[in-house]
């Protein structure tokens, strides 16, 4: 059984929704115990996953492969580095939490949409684990499936356009990932990641597919100007569907990134590394701007995520400045940590917010950030949970939102300052439009009779929150293990970057 | 002296002339058949000239086979137009127009 | 001094000029039976020009086949739908000009893609049913059940569809048609004859009197 | 002998152990265990924090420098959360543990009151900590940690009355300036990181001589010395925390917290953070006289014209937040003629006797009832006369009047500046001397507004609404100028920390003088260039503590005190129409001091208002108009249109579809016969 | 002279005209309510051929009736599936023709014709049984469509597909003419080795020309695609269904017989039409289908696309492209069967069920239905882990392997302009509220139930293991 441990991640909740679904809209509790179990259970095999690996070792560990498609020579091939693992953890860990928040919240089909989690939730395990290009595609694309109809069927008004636009955009993208993944097939007749990190490719080759992958990671991410159908389906999306969208799939944009742009295409990535900075840097000023001017929340905080993810992009290709411009090694594996960091720690705190939202949300109904005032007033301890995640998302030190963004600004300023000037800006713009927001939901006095109306969170909220109030404070106090865990993996990464292929 | 050519000309003419009726035609369904047995025709000369001119006897087995397929054809064609007949009392093409876009 | 090859080439024009006329005026005809008939012209001079390529049996097959069962066919059909002639030739000289352009551009395009003028090369040869010592039909049907067994059994299959589906597709059984049927008759409940019908009570009078007056 | 990492482990997660069982358990332990556990808390750390010292001072222990555990380790670059305890960071802690302890117990009085009594020692015990975490740090990144958290308890405190919206606007404001030092703050970070290749101090220092000669590629064509680009960035860190001109303009507006609370964080410790960081930062600074200068005539600008506003306030914690912000510049001019022991002595006195001032203020706050307007206030000496003589201790020193402590500190420092010779140093002893004045000028007509003169308050006997209901935080509902009771000294929990403030005030100056001053008493945590040396120079002219006063009486700042004295005397005490008189006849200048420079009003218009003006047009025009309407939904109109297009063809008719296939076949073949020729 | 071995090897098609005209004579003698036995029998028919196709494939390509008649993978392969897809379209129709009163012998015998139309079509060795097969198929399913005799849509969809495919037919047989012309014989093994040597390549390729209108029209691609969209929406939809499926094998497999059975060595010239032929049909296709209402003919609009995918993979003319594009019409005979199946599965007498809008709310009314629905539509729009994605991957791939990646970018591009429509039939069925009194409910037939759902779920099975179907896809093109 547990020769297959990474398979058994991605299809416990998959096959877990099977009963889900059977249980019905007749039996609403059974599905969501069961839902519960079977995300408890995925969580628990994730922590042994998290036991059977070495963390000195940089290979891939865990290996799993067969042969799928023998005439295309395609392999179910499964493997994870302390990055996947990472990223498989915080899956599994929100996967918890995005089902105890919708407890009882969802009242519509309440077993279709824990079903869709759970699905969700496999699939994005599945992209973590797959070494194959196609299997990771395959496991990229249907995550929109689930996502998609989180959204349409759960959402708010303006769902419909929310989840088309949603699924449009991200398909846009990965089409053309697609199209050069089947060129690169053709060229090395095999769709395994390390073969065709090993190929070597002219550098015209290498800008064509270089900006294939962009478009489909970029779109993921999301970066500017490919960033639009975030806060559309963010402020549409249900609570769950935005933790997920925002704590996990965001992340995948990155983990591309890592997985495909820099080993497979090198050059072109150090050519046009400028690009992907440029646009980093962008997002996180552009953006920073306009998320201080929204209305919704929810729209806020997605912006936010743009500009964070901003830091993700920012760190990941930085590296290439230092390695090939700088030749520094440990520079450059700082700012792919501090990225890797800002993922995981994202995950958590966006997540959070957005969980936050939805406590809101789910007592006045709106995510008009003119609804609310002193709400602080009638929900103390809401309130501290608010101010607490606000922070974080401000990059406040001693929660994980700092590290990433510490670990990038010290590793862009390696590579030029400027760089580190502008990413650094965040600490400004992220605080302004963070504590704005604040200021007008929590602080004040109590604005309106709705919001005195309001009760403080019950305890399942309060596990909701706490569950992850903990994850970013001990990641921000003490981010060590993280990135040991993350250290061989990591440092092979970063000597790939330096290898030439042309 | 027939050569090849003279067929094959007499061939495209007709058969030129059958794709324009359908172009110009507008109105009645029966031409619009009436045409295709004229595009039957062409080819079926066609066949015949080749085979001749090739001393092949297939074109002709051919034209043979051609000229059964289109007396079922026509008797399907003919009572489809029935039935459009009956259901709509009309032949004009110009009014069989109900599904579009 | 004409010789037999002249005066085939004369044949030849002669029937192609009948054969393009009849089929022009197949097309161009108001009266759609004249239409048919044009048609029937059409099929006697092709069969003729088969006839100089020493088709016979096809060129006899074409008249017994064609001009008298299929054209027959058409012409029952004409003339049992009941159509209204007048309406159906408007528009025709409207779009005379781009059907004449559409047919020219073909033509051109199709005879300058073939090659015609390498053709005026190919002079027919011998007769190959000649030189084989057997006659155009004999020839064909050997052929056509040695060679071709597989496509005549099709053929045949082919016209059993076109049966089955001329009667599924014409083929009534009459629903109006009255007639006794005794046990339907003898099965009678009351209830099949008789119903009870409610109707709204008669309307007040005052109601007419607010009508406004005109 | 070795520190034990236990006592320093104790010293700063005792205030958080408090922190956390008042501020979550409040309910449960109540008003009195909320207060008992965090007085305990800072008092342990306190009574520890006074032991290092004493063994650091007597040589019994050496300097404690080691890590706790490593934060982070990629590569060759490592953070990890230690202490670096040497006599700099014990007296820090001292001072930190001291002051904090004493407002703790100031507070069981000044909140008794309120609401939030357990949330407000929850904070200002996590407070302690953060503040801990950051003077014990021996690396930046713990640094960065306490400097930002003690940002952040500073912006729950100042909105600590969050219904309040000048409170909750303040708050804001100081974060977010705060924020912009920090932003120069990490990238000075990222600079040493750049250029001496690690977050340790001790390593980090060691290295700093490698700077020489090292410049960092701006453009092109143009570079930068490293050391300056380095002190430059790190100072701005410091402008923020310690509200340097221009970044000064959060610190007036923090007085919307309550006192408490601008006594310890807005005046003794927090704001002096940035203080304490440029002098730890000595061997990096020591190397650019840029930065230095720099430093220099940012703290000159700001100790003379912050000063300046001082004297328009009419709120009395206003004037003492305006004289903490020209005290820091007082403190910040030290450090840029690097007389770094000059500026942390002056930190000391300046704690001890900017904190008993404010508390003192807070005391007559209490007994006005939440009035701080001083124009109705006057002859509140006969009603409370602890806090009166306290009071006057404490302005005393703050003008520098001789014995005090303020004097020793601040004497220092203007000598310290007239002996430099560093670029800009002519014009921050101009300030610095007119400061002076510009100080006792302030506090003199404070002292005498608030305690002197007669009485411009009624009371009026208690009509209607009771006091009991009357909320701290609700304040300024009522008539200004009527009180429903007579003022009345306050209880002993507000008035011992008073007295036990006032006596450092007193005292510590003549006693540490020596040997912080010119003792080389910080030993190796402060390193000053030979030609720098600025306070070695004095070394020579000083000869002790009571000829340095006794000389002090016949020096230019005395006798500028000695001036202002006489005439704010004249003017409030003797002739109080002349005040207006004066106001009228200097309306510009009045204008100009009193809108601050209208400073804050640009700011607002350009940051605040232009950046949500910039965020609207960006979102409004570049998501909503350029992305979203032209790419995304313009695109998909267009495929609508042209499918709605495309659409047309498929007419229905037969003849059209016909021709659709006849041009199709013509197509081809006109295609392949163009192929073909 | 045919013999026994020539019997044999055509025994399905032999048997299977047998079951036909057995068929057709038993309706005669039959009572209306006794006609659920001629549908089992029917069924069972198909069965039994798909039976015999598999179990007798023989192991090297083997010819009958002098070549006229080949037996070799490709065609036992596309026979297995037209068979299995009739089977399907048996089963799904059942209901429905019992609602419409259409529920008769013809439909069985004509559909069974047209099968064995297909079966031939895909077994042609010559130019002959080409036509015959064709017409035999075409023929049928002319009488299919006008089956509902006193619908007027249906006449009209009848009278537009006889006059459009009659027409295909003349200009496909004036190709086959000039082809003769240059080469003097029908047979596609000597016109293989003829076209190589012929010496008159212009007339050769001038049929060609005329022959890929013909293929183009029986596949449905622009601009020969107008009959799809009227003659989907105007056919019984127990037609559509078929139309839809097993014609579309045939369309393939006539493809492949005459451009690579036949002119395999011109294949640099008929690419580039069909390249353009493809680009056509993904732009008209997917273009038009975003603003249907009527499910028939979005549904139609999507064949237009998808054959513009298939095309894709002929366009490679080696024989990975032609794995590919087989692969791709079984898929799109499966998900297209599957996607009218739901239709027929939810109409009822007096409720076509065909507008997008009659859907809403079928998750609520029906989950699984609109379960099944949504896998289809998502295969349809080549979302992975769905089939269709897997079809689509291996066309762009042979595009691109045929060094046309401007032709698999147009079709990525276009991918995306499609799964616009297929997410709005997702959308209507889950995010919309169903309209009051509306009764959008399964029919109650468990045979349908159970095969419906066996059909949709295989497309996500097939979806996860795709191997072996494409190892059987490529086994039967050797290289």
């Amino acid at each position: 059984m547990f020769n297959h441990l990474l398979s058994l991640l991605i299809w416990l909740p998959i096959v877990g929704a099977i009963p889900v679904l059977l249980a019905g809209s007749g039996r609403p509790n059974v599905a969501r115990w069961t839902a519960l179990l079977v995300a408890v259970l995925t969580f628990v095999f994730s922590l042994y996953l998290l036991s059977q690996y070495n963390a000195a070792d940089s290979a891939k560990q865990l290996t799993e492969s067969h042969m799928w498609i023998a005439s295309l020579g395609v392999h179910y091939s499964l493997a994870v580095d302390g990055i996947s693992i990472a990223l498989i953890l915080l899956t599994t860990f929100v996967g918890i939490l995005v089902i105890v928040g919708a407890w009882e919240v969802i009242q519509n089909n309440p077993h279709q949409y824990m079903a869709a989690m759970l699905v969700l939730e496999g699939l994005m395990i599945g992209v973590f684990c797959a070494t194959d290009a196609l299997l990771f595609y395959v496991f990229f694309e249907a995550m929109l499936i689930p996502m998609f109809i989180l959204i349409g069927i759960w959402g708010g008004p303006r769902r419909v356009y929310a989840t088309i636009k949603f699924f449009i955009y991200t398909f846009l993208g990965s089409i053309f990932m697609l199209v050069g993944l089947i060129y690169l097939y053709l060229k090395a007749g095999t769709f395994d990641l390390q073969a065709l990190a090993a190929l070597p490719l002219s550098m015209k080759e290498q800008s064509w597919l270089f900006f294939a992958f962009l478009a489909a990671f970029a779109v993921k991410v999301p970066m500017v100007p490919v960033h639009t159908w975030l806060p559309d389906a963010h402020v549409e999306a249900p609570t769950g569907g935005s933790v997920v969208l925002a704590a996990v799939m965001l992340k995948i944009g990155g983990y591309g990134f890592l997985r495909f742009s820099l080993p497979i295409v090198p050059d072109a990535s150090e050519a046009y590394a400028w690009v992907v900075i440029g646009l980093s840097l962008i997002a996180v000023l552009y953006i920073g701007y306009v998320a201080l001017v929204q209305e919704d929340m929810k729209k806020l905080v997605a912006y936010s995520s743009v500009a964070h993810m901003g830091f993700v992009t920012l760190g990941i290709f930085i590296a290439f400045m230092l390695v090939r411009g700088a030749g520094n090694m440990d520079a450059a594996k700082l700012g792919m940590q501090g990225a890797m960091v800002q993922m995981i720690s994202h995950g958590f705190v966006s997540g959070a917010m957005f969980s936050c939202i939805g406590v809101l949300y789910d007592r006045l109904h709106s995510r008009q950030i003119k609804d609310y005032g002193g709400v602080i007033n009638v929900m103390p301890w809401f309130g501290f949970f608010y101010v607490f995640f606000a922070m974080a998302n401000s990059g406040l030190p001693g929660t994980s939102g700092f590290v990433g963004e510490f670990q990038v600004v010290l590793a862009s300023f390696q590579a030029n300052p400027w760089i580190a000037l502008f990413a650094a800006f965040t600490l400004i713009i992220g605080a302004a439009y963070t504590l704005w927001m604040v200021k007008r939901v929590m602080w004040g006095d109590i604005a309106n009779p709705h919001v005195a109306e309001m009760k403080d969170i019950n305890g399942r909220e309060v596990f909701v929150l706490g569950a992850f109030a903990a994850a970013v404070l001990v990641l921000g106090v003490w981010p060590q293990p993280l990135i040991h865990l993350m250290d061989s993996s990591v440092t092979q990464l970063v000597q790939q970057l330096g290898n030439h292929k042309i | 002296m027939i050569t090849l050519s003279h067929f094959i000309v007499l061939g495209a003419v007709l058969f030129c002339i059958a794709v324009a009726s359908l172009f110009i035609n507008r109105k009645n369904v029966i031409v619009l058949l009436m045409s295709i047995e004229l595009m039957l025709l062409a080819v079926n000369i066609n066949f015949v000239a080749f085979s001749r001119f090739l001393g092949d006897v297939a074109g002709q087995v051919f034209v043979f086979f051609i000229l059964t397929v289109a007396a079922a054809e026509t008797a399907i064609g003919l009572a489809i137009l029935v039935l459009l007949f009956r259901n709509r009392s009309t032949i004009n093409i110009a009014q069989i127009d109900s599904m579009k876009g | 001094m004409i010789d037999s090859s002249m005066f085939q080439l004369v044949c030849f024009y002669a029937f192609a000029a009948v054969t393009v006329g009849a089929a022009l005026g197949v097309i161009t005809l108001r009266n759609t039976v004249h239409a048919v008939l044009s048609l029937v012209l059409t099929f006697f001079s092709t069969a003729c020009i088969w006839l100089l390529a020493e088709a016979e049996f096809l060129a006899i097959a074409l008249i017994v086949v064609y001009v008298g069962a299929v054209m027959v066919l058409f012409l029952f059909v004409v003339m049992m739908l009941d159509i209204k002639q007048e309406h159906l030739r408007e528009g025709f000289i409207r779009y005379l000009p781009v059907g004449i352009i559409i047919a020219l551009v073909m033509l051109g395009e199709m005879l300058a893609l073939i090659g015609v003028r390498a053709m005026h090369m190919a002079v027919m040869g011998a007769n190959p049913a000649t030189v084989a010592g057997v006659s155009n039909t004999e020839w064909l049907g050997h052929a056509l059940y040695t060679q071709f067994l597989l496509p005549f059994e099709i053929a045949a299959l082919i016209l059993t569809v076109g049966v089955v589906a001329a009667v599924a597709l014409t083929l009534r059984h009459r629903g109006g048609v009255r007639h006794q049927s005794a046990a339907q008759q003898v099965a009678v409940k009351p209830s099949d004859r008789i119903r009870i019908v409610k109707m709204a009570a008669e309307r007040p009078a005052q109601d007419k009197n607010q009508e406004p007056t005109p | 002998m070795e520190l034990s990492t236990s006592i320093l482990l104790t010293i700063a997660l005792a205030p958080l152990v408090g922190c956390v069982l008042a501020g979550f358990l409040g309910k449960v332990i109540g008003r009195a265990g909320s207060h008992t556990v965090t007085i305990l808390g800072v008092a342990i750390s306190c009574g520890l924090s006074i032991y290092v010292l004493y063994l650091l001072c007597t040589g019994a222990a050496s300097v404690y420098n080691q890590n706790i555990y490593t934060w982070f380790e990629i590569g060759k670059y490592t953070a990890s959360v230690g202490f670096l305890i040497d006599k700099l960071a014990a007296m820090m802690m001292v001072v930190v543990t001291f002051v904090s302890l004493l407002v703790h117990i100031y507070t069981i009085g000044y909140m008794y009151e309120d609401d939030g009594y357990q949330r407000f020692f929850s904070y200002i015990s996590l407070f302690t900590f953060s503040m801990l975490m950051l003077v014990m740090s021996n690396n930046f990144m713990q640094l960065f940690f306490g400097w930002e958290a003690v940002g952040l308890v500073s912006y729950l405190l100042i909105g600590f009355w969050f219904k309040r919206p000048t409170a909750i606007y303040a708050n804001l404001k100081a974060f977010l300036v705060n924020r912009v030092g920090d932003f120069g703050f990490l990238l000075g970070i990222a600079a040493v990181l750049y250029f001496l290749g690690t977050l340790d101090y001790a390593t980090a220092f060691a290295n700093a001589p490698s700077l020489v000669g090292k410049t960092l590629q701006i453009t092109q064509n143009h570079a930068w010395d490293a050391a300056t680009v380095i002190g430059i960035l790190l100072f701005i860190g410091a402008m923020g925390k310690s509200a340097q001109v221009p970044l000064h303009v959060w610190l007036p507006d923090s007085m919307e917290g309550p006192t408490p609370i601008s006594a310890l964080i807005h005046a003794a410790t927090m704001v002096t953070a940035g203080i304490f960081m440029v002098a730890r930062m000595s061997p990096i600074f020591e190397l650019s006289e840029s930065a230095l200068s720099f430093v220099m005539v940012i703290g000159a600008t700001g100790a003379l014209f912050t000063g300046l506003i001082g004297i328009v306030q009419n709120d009395i914690k206003r004037v003492v937040a305006y004289s903490t912000l020209s005290q820091l510049g007082y403190m910040t001019v030290a450090l840029g003629v690097s007389a770094y022991a000059g500026a942390v002595f002056h930190l000391m006195t300046h704690a001890f006797f900017k904190a008993l001032l404010f508390l003192g203020a807070g005391s007559v706050i209490i007994a006005m009832h939440h009035e701080q307007d001083m124009r109705y206030m006057g002859g509140l000496r006969k009603y409370m006369p602890i806090t009166w003589i306290t009071m006057w201790v404490g302005s005393l020193a703050l003008c520098g009047v001789p014995f005090f402590a303020g004097f020793y500190s601040k004497d220092a420092i203007i000598e310290a500046v007239g002996e430099s010779h560093r670029w800009g140093a002519n014009y921050a002893y101009f300030c610095v001397m007119a400061g002076a004045f510009v100080t006792a000028l302030y506090t003199f007509r404070q002292m005498y507004l608030t305690f002197h003169g007669k009485e411009r308050f009624t009371v009026v006997e208690n009509h209607g609404h009771g006091h009991h209901v009357e909320h701290m935080d609700d304040h300024g509902h009522h008539e200004q100028g009527i009180m429903h009771e007579a003022p009345k000294e306050s209880p002993w929990v507000v008035t011992l920390p008073l007295v036990l403030l006032a006596i450092p005030s007193l005292v510590i100056g003549f006693l540490a003088v020596k040997p912080m001053l010119f003792g080389g008493w910080f030993g190796g945590s402060i390193q000053v260039h030979e030609a720098n040396d600025v306070l070695g120079e004095l070394s020579h002219e000083f000869h002790g503590a009571v000829a340095m006063a006794l000389h002090g009486f016949t020096q230019l700042p005395f006798l500028l005190v000695l001036t202002a004295f006489v005439i704010t005397t004249y003017i409030y005490l003797f002739n109080p129409a002349m005040a207006d008189r004066i106001k009228n006849a200097l309306k510009p200048i009045h204008a100009v001091l009193h809108h601050k420079y209208w400073i804050d009003s640009i700011y607002f218009v350009i940051f605040a208002r232009g950046g949500i003006k910039l965020g609207h047009a960006l979102w409004k025009g570049g998501d909503a108009a350029v992305i979203d309407g032209v790419l995304v939904d313009g695109s998909a109109s267009l495929v609508q249109r042209i499918a709605s297009g495309v659409r047309r063809l498929q007419s229905g008719y037969l003849y059209h579809y016909a021709f659709a296939m006849i041009l199709g076949l013509i197509l081809l073949l006109g295609g392949y016969w163009l192929v073909g020729q | 002279m045919p013999n026994i071995n020539d019997i044999l090897i055509m025994l399905p098609e032999l048997y299977l005209v047998v079951a036909a005209c057995l068929l057709l004579l038993l309706d005669a003698f039959m009572k209306p309510e006794q006609r659920h036995w001629l549908h089992w029998l029917s069924v069972g028919a198909l069965l039994m051929a798909i039976y015999l196709v598999v179990a007798g494939q023989p192991a090297q390509p083997v010819v009958a009736f002098g070549g006229m008649f080949v037996r070799d993978g490709v065609s036992e392969i596309l026979k297995a599936f037209a068979l299995l897809s009739t089977a399907l379209v048996f089963v799904y129709a059942k209901p429905y023709l019992i609602d419409r009163k259409l529920f008769v012998g013809e439909f069985y015998t004509l559909m069974i014709f047209a099968v064995i139309g297909v079966m031939l079509l895909v077994s042609a060795g010559s130019l002959v049984t080409v036509y015959l097969g064709l017409e035999l198929l075409t023929l049928s399913s002319y009488a299919l469509v006008a089956l509902n005799r006193d619908s007027q849509l249906s006449s009209e969809a009848a009278i537009k597909y006889f006059v459009l495919g009659a027409l295909a037919s003349g200009m496909l047989l004036y190709g086959m003419s000039m082809v003769y012309g240059a080469t003097a014989t029908l047979d596609l093994a000597n016109l293989h080795t003829a076209a190589a040597h012929t010496g008159a390549p212009k007339l050769l390729l001038f049929g060609l020309i005329f022959m890929i209108v013909g293929i183009g029209f029986k596949l449905g691609a622009a601009p020969f695609h107008m009959w799809i969209p009227d003659v989907y929406q105007g056919s019984p939809t127990a037609v559509t269904i078929f139309i839809g499926s097993a014609p579309k094998l045939a369309a393939f497999g006539m493809a492949y017989r005459l451009l690579e059975s036949g002119l395999g060595d011109l294949s640099h010239h008929w690419q580039q039409m069909l390249a353009v032929l493809a680009v056509l049909s993904l732009a008209i296709g997917n273009l038009v289908a975003i603003v249907q209402t009527n499910l028939k003919r979005l549904l139609a609009y999507s064949t237009i696309s998808h054959m513009g995918y298939l095309l894709l993979g002929l366009v490679n003319a080696g024989p990975e492209g032609y794995a590919s594009a087989l692969f791709y019409a079984i898929s799109y005979a499966l998900m297209s069967t599957a996607a009218f199946g739901v239709i027929l599965a939810l109409a009822r007498a007096g409720f076509e069920c065909e507008e997008i809008d009659d859907l809403k709310g079928l998750n609520q009314r029906s989950p699984w239905m609109a379960f099944l629905m949504m896998l289809v539509m998502f295969s349809l729009a080549g979302v992975p882990p769905m089939f269709g994605f897997f079809a689509k991957l291996l066309v762009l791939q042979a595009a691109i392997h045929a060094g046309m990646m401007w032709l698999a970018i147009v079709g990525a591009v276009f991918a995306i302009i499609g799964l616009y429509y297929y997410l709005r039939v997702v959308k209507v069925m889950y995010f919309d509220k169903p309209v009051e009194g509306s009764e959008l409910k399964m029919q109650a037939d468990p045979s349908v139930r159970v095969v419906l759902s066996l059909n949709a779920i295989s497309l996500l099975v097939l979806g996860l293991s795709w191997g072996p179907l494409l190892g059987w896809c490529k086994s039967v093109f050797p290289g």
